[in-house]
């Protein structure tokens, strides 16, 4: 996405964290006052903001929640030194926020998959809600996660979806479906063509490289539309460090993502491969790179 | 290339078909993406600062908008070491008519003269060295005459291709330096690289940077990169590569008219690669309207006036 | 003038109504227009820099906007010197609560400390030396800590009012030259007087301003403001002023949290007089918001963070 | 007029002379495009602009024409050195434009008395123009000059004026009445008042300043509000440098004017009396100052 004129939201501002809800044993949403010098930001899913914590670090964090008050919520899995710090703030704690950054999925007509895997489901709650008001009929939702305790959303989900609009899986089977999100939906494709008809389907998805890889082959033989959400190292998050750009299509995650379609993802020799560490050296993701 | 041919420059015996040069530590580590640059318009690309050994910088935030197409940063010449890096540089140069540039820095000046000559090998067409990140230690360098000239002779006795200098703006008098790099056998200038400077949040107190204060880039420095190449050029016969600000062609005629004879493009990046060949193509209207045949005979105009002031 | 209790700062003895003070060169030269002032917020006002004869500086056009808040200008001191200024001093001075600070220049120490004794007499509060124009002669005096040392030495002698030197950004290290002025007697700094830059028209290719190199004030000039302040505030132990791109009271808790303890508005008047009532009604709220008694609490507090890193 | 975001009209953008019409012995019309960044500023009639002449000096002038394809023009007095060498600059020739500035006139309901003298006729052109639209049966517009010769845009108000609605005077006689604008107003003054009825009658002048401090007696013995263009030396033109300040009331003539009405005008201890020279130094207006 190229802008016309420089937005004054790349200037983080700090504000309170009004409240602070524990979704699972390692993740927790943060909700903050999303004014910017007066205005509501408008967000489209699979937008993000950077995060500042002061004294610690920025980090990149999907746009989970939108409130009719101009307030945003994002969910943060406790993974490392600046989600960990993160996790240990509380209400009336400052945070910076700038953004919001990135393309968004680009929700299209015709049946919709959606699935989100891990902490990746942050990144595709507000798809889905957009889906259910725009073709609640042409609507399934997949998500998975290792175990039953980090299902995120799920209540929530579980209340909105009807069951038929939903599968959920756990790799070691603490709930739903046992095994991966990929296996979930080559299960009951047929099923779900059936019901698509003469509709187009479209897969969108966020959650670990490995999985987007894979449910880029699923969707390629079966000839299914993919949008995937992707994570690199950012610094700037408006396309001028080059640090978030993926090989060879001089993509830069942070305005021309994070979403990417099939046919990008199929060009891109990085993924599933390939990141580019903070001083910008790329590594083979599956090496033991530090 | 027909169309490219009034945009054609010649810097220290380097040919490159657009005065457009991406600026150092914008975009500049995947070849793939340097070559796009190449194809929306750039002459030349100068990479990431590259050290002699990997280096993480400085924590996030590292870079940040002020707004009003301005920007503060303070990465602090991350990079992956010379080593590492080096077959980046090979693959970057394997696009054909872009001139590779690879900006080095080091510690003392054997790191320079060390890394500039293993850049080169790995392909480098010239080198230019960073001795004017305001927020990292290099600063130290391009703020004494004496000491730009030491750093300047060693690395151009490890090379062969051109030298080029990156010079700060935060020192008192720029003309100094440029003269004494010059001197020491800089093959072409460049000015200006980041002015020093800080932004502080309100509510926290502290500093938005990680580092605290950092290189402001963008619009807010036009006018200060115009001065120091109108002053350069007046005392240097090397030619001088306009960075700072630049957003659109007339910014670019700007510096061309001060004294400049190419340009560097970091900042404005900002609104994508369109925006090359947007300047590009307005450059050449500009040059067509006014049946100049080539962008060099802009070098340094602005000198010719004449000055009026009052009787006093 | 409850109200302003909290807003309420002394520099070097004097006690000021608001910590808005109007800077040099702007509106500065009409009684009247001082007392309006006054009543829109400012706790004191600068006046244009006097010299000791009449001058006409350089001719128009001396002052362009150039989009963005940010403002070019080359007046080149511009006054009518000091004995017919007089006059106006004293009507200036006729304001009560009103802080009034005659900024003054000259062709050398003497003509400066002359200036200055006889700016005193006709009833200045304090004593600003602009050594710090980046478009007049002065600007070789504040970029020498030698001679900045002899001038001030030189005023401080002549006058018996508080002295503020006001220094240039113009320079490698501002830190050297304000503790020079320190030693030397100031009772306050002020940063910073303009940044110089040069704006160059396309189509006749010359300089747009008659004097060529201006020097630029407004929003693009804050960060390097702020970062100059907070540089000098590590350094030196008298108050400084801080100056440069205030438009609103952020800019302003800025300026304090890097160590000032007052600041001086200027390219902000474009908006009119209503900006500073503004500006001043702003910073109450958000001292009451915090519960905060005085602003002067905020001074320097951006020294405080916690230096980050990554373990290389 | 205190604008919420600066203009990026206050950089002087250098154009072509478009054409040159020669008015009067020493006036002279330049036309030139009025586009700024692809938009054409809207005007209102008594604004300025300044006008650069590279090389030279850099003057205000007010804005005379308006064409419907953006063209601007102003008419130039040969009085000194810049509009010396304004005059001796041909189509095609590059000066520099920036504005509009200043407040305009604000043409009120009722009749309207509409006086310009010498060059001032320019500053009052656009004005004439607007109430001729606005309320034909209601206007009165009075020119005068030293000579004939020296009438301004005589030729062009007489045909689109009615008899009846101008008169015109010389100092010495040699067109229409002789004598000063104020004379021929007060002459007139019952029978504009009879045709005015029960509203309201504004005076709008431009003209030399001894003019203009006659016209305020005059009004204010009548009655009549006046609204009056003042000139005063400039540099920025956006009041910064406050050389165009008219005391006591801190007025920028530059911002706030340069039209002034007689609430205004009446409380100046300037008007009439005191300018400040390019150094910032207040003299009488009558006395030797150079
Ligand atoms: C567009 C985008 C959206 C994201 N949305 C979310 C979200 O909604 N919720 C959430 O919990 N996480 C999200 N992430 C990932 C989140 O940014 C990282 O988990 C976080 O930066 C880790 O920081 P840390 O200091 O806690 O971990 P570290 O100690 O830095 O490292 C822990 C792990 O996190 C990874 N990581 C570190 N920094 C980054 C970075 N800047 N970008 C990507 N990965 C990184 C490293 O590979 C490492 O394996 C998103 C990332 C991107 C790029
Ligand atoms: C708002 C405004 C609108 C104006 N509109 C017009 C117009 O439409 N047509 C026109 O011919 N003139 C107009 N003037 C006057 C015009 O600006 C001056 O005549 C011009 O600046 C003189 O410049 P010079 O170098 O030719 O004369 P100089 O050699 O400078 O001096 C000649 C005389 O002009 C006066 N003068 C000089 N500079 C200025 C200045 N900047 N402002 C005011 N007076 C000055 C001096 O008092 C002197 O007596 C206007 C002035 C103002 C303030
Ligand atoms: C994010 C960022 C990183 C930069 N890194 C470097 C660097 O590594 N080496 C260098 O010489 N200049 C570096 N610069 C300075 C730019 O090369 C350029 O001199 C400066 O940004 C001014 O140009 P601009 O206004 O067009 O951006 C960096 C600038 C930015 C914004
Ligand atoms: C038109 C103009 C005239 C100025 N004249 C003087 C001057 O005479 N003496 C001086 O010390 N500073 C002068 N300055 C500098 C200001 O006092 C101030 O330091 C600078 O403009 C930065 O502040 P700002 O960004 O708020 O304008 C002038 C600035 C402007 C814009
Ligand atoms: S994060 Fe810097 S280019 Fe994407
Ligand atoms: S011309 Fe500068 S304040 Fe009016």
């Amino acid at each position: 996405m190229t802008k016309n004129e420089q937005s004054i939201t790349d200037k983080p501002f700090t504000t309170e964290i009004k409240s602070v809800v524990q979704e699972t044993p390692l993740m927790k949403t943060y909700y903050v006052s999303f004014v910017v010098q007066g205005k509501i930001p408008s967000v489209i899913p699979g937008q993000f903001i950077l995060v500042w914590i002061p004294g610690i670090d920025e980090i990149p964090m999907a746009i989970s929640h939108v409130l009719d008050n101009g307030d945003i919520g994002f969910t943060v899995k406790d993974v490392g030194e600046a989600t960990h710090a993160l996790h240990k703030m509380k209400i009336g704690d400052l945070i910076g926020i700038r953004g919001p950054y990135g393309n968004g999925y680009q929700l299209k007509d015709g049946f919709s998959i959606i699935i989100g895997g891990g902490i990746g489901i942050a990144s595709i709650r507000l798809l889905v809600q957009k889906a259910l008001q725009k073709n609640p009929n042409h609507l399934l939702v997949i998500v998975g996660a290792q175990t039953a305790k980090e299902l995120l959303y799920l209540e929530e989900l579980q209340e909105i979806l009807k069951p038929s609009q939903m599968l959920v899986c756990t790799d070691d089977g603490s709930h739903g479906n046992e095994g991966f999100v990929t296996m979930i939906l080559e299960k009951n494709l047929l099923h779900i063509k059936e019901k698509a008809g003469a509709n187009r389907i479209t897969v969108y998805a966020c959650g670990p490289e490995i999985m987007l890889t894979n449910l880029l082959k699923v969707c390629n033989t079966h000839k299914l539309e993919l949008e995937a959400s992707l994570e690199r190292f950012m610094r700037c998050g408006f396309g001028l460090c080059g640090l978030c750009v993926v090989d060879p299509l001089g993509i830069k995650i942070c305005q021309n993502g994070p979403v990417l379609n099939s046919a990008v993802l199929n060009e891109l020799d990085d993924f599933g491969k390939f990141h580019r560490d903070v001083t910008g050296e790329k590594y083979r993701i599956d090496s033991n790179h530090g | 290339m027909k169309l490219n041919k009034p945009l054609n420059v010649s810097i220290a015996g380097l040919e490159f078909n657009s005065p457009l040069i991406l600026a150092s530590g914008i975009l500049g580590v995947s070849p793939p993406t340097m070559h796009i640059l190449a194809d929306y318009g750039m002459g030349g690309i100068t990479t990431k600062s590259i050290g002699p050994v990997k280096r993480k910088g400085y924590p996030n935030p590292s870079i940040i908008g002020l707004g009003n197409d301005t920007f503060l940063n303070a990465v602090g010449l991350a990079n992956p070491g010379i080593e590492r890096f080096s077959h980046e540089i090979t693959e970057i140069k394997k696009k054909e008519g872009l001139v590779v540039i690879v900006s080095v820095f080091g510690d003392n000046s054997n790191d320079f003269a060390r890394t500039a000559s293993l850049a080169e090998k790995a392909g480098a067409d010239a080198i230019e060295i960073n001795i004017s990140c305001p927020h990292a230690e290099v600063s130290s360098i391009g703020v004494d005459p004496k000491i730009t000239f030491e750093y300047v002779r060693a690395v151009k006795k490890a090379i062969h291709c051109p030298l080029f200098v990156k010079l700060t703006p935060n020192v008192t008098d720029i003309v100094k330096i440029g003269m004494s790099a010059e001197k020491a056998g800089a093959d072409a200038l460049v000015a200006i690289n980041t002015v020093s400077g800080l932004a502080i949040d309100i509510n926290t107190h502290r500093p938005i940077l990680a580092h605290g204060i950092g290189g402001l880039s963008g619009r807010a420095i036009k006018p200060i990169g115009v001065r120091h190449v109108f002053n350069l050029s007046k005392a240097v016969s090397i030619p001088i590569i306009g960075c700072g600000g630049i957003f659109n062609y007339e910014d670019v005629l700007e510096y061309f008219l001060a004294g400049a004879s190419a340009v560097q493009l970091g900042s404005c990046l900002y609104y994508g690669y369109d925006i090359i060949t947007q300047i590009r193509d307005n450059l050449i209207r500009y040059l067509e309207t006014r049946k100049l045949d080539s962008i060099s005979q802009l070098t340094g105009l602005a000198h010719h006036y004449k000055e009026i002031g009052f009787d006093d």
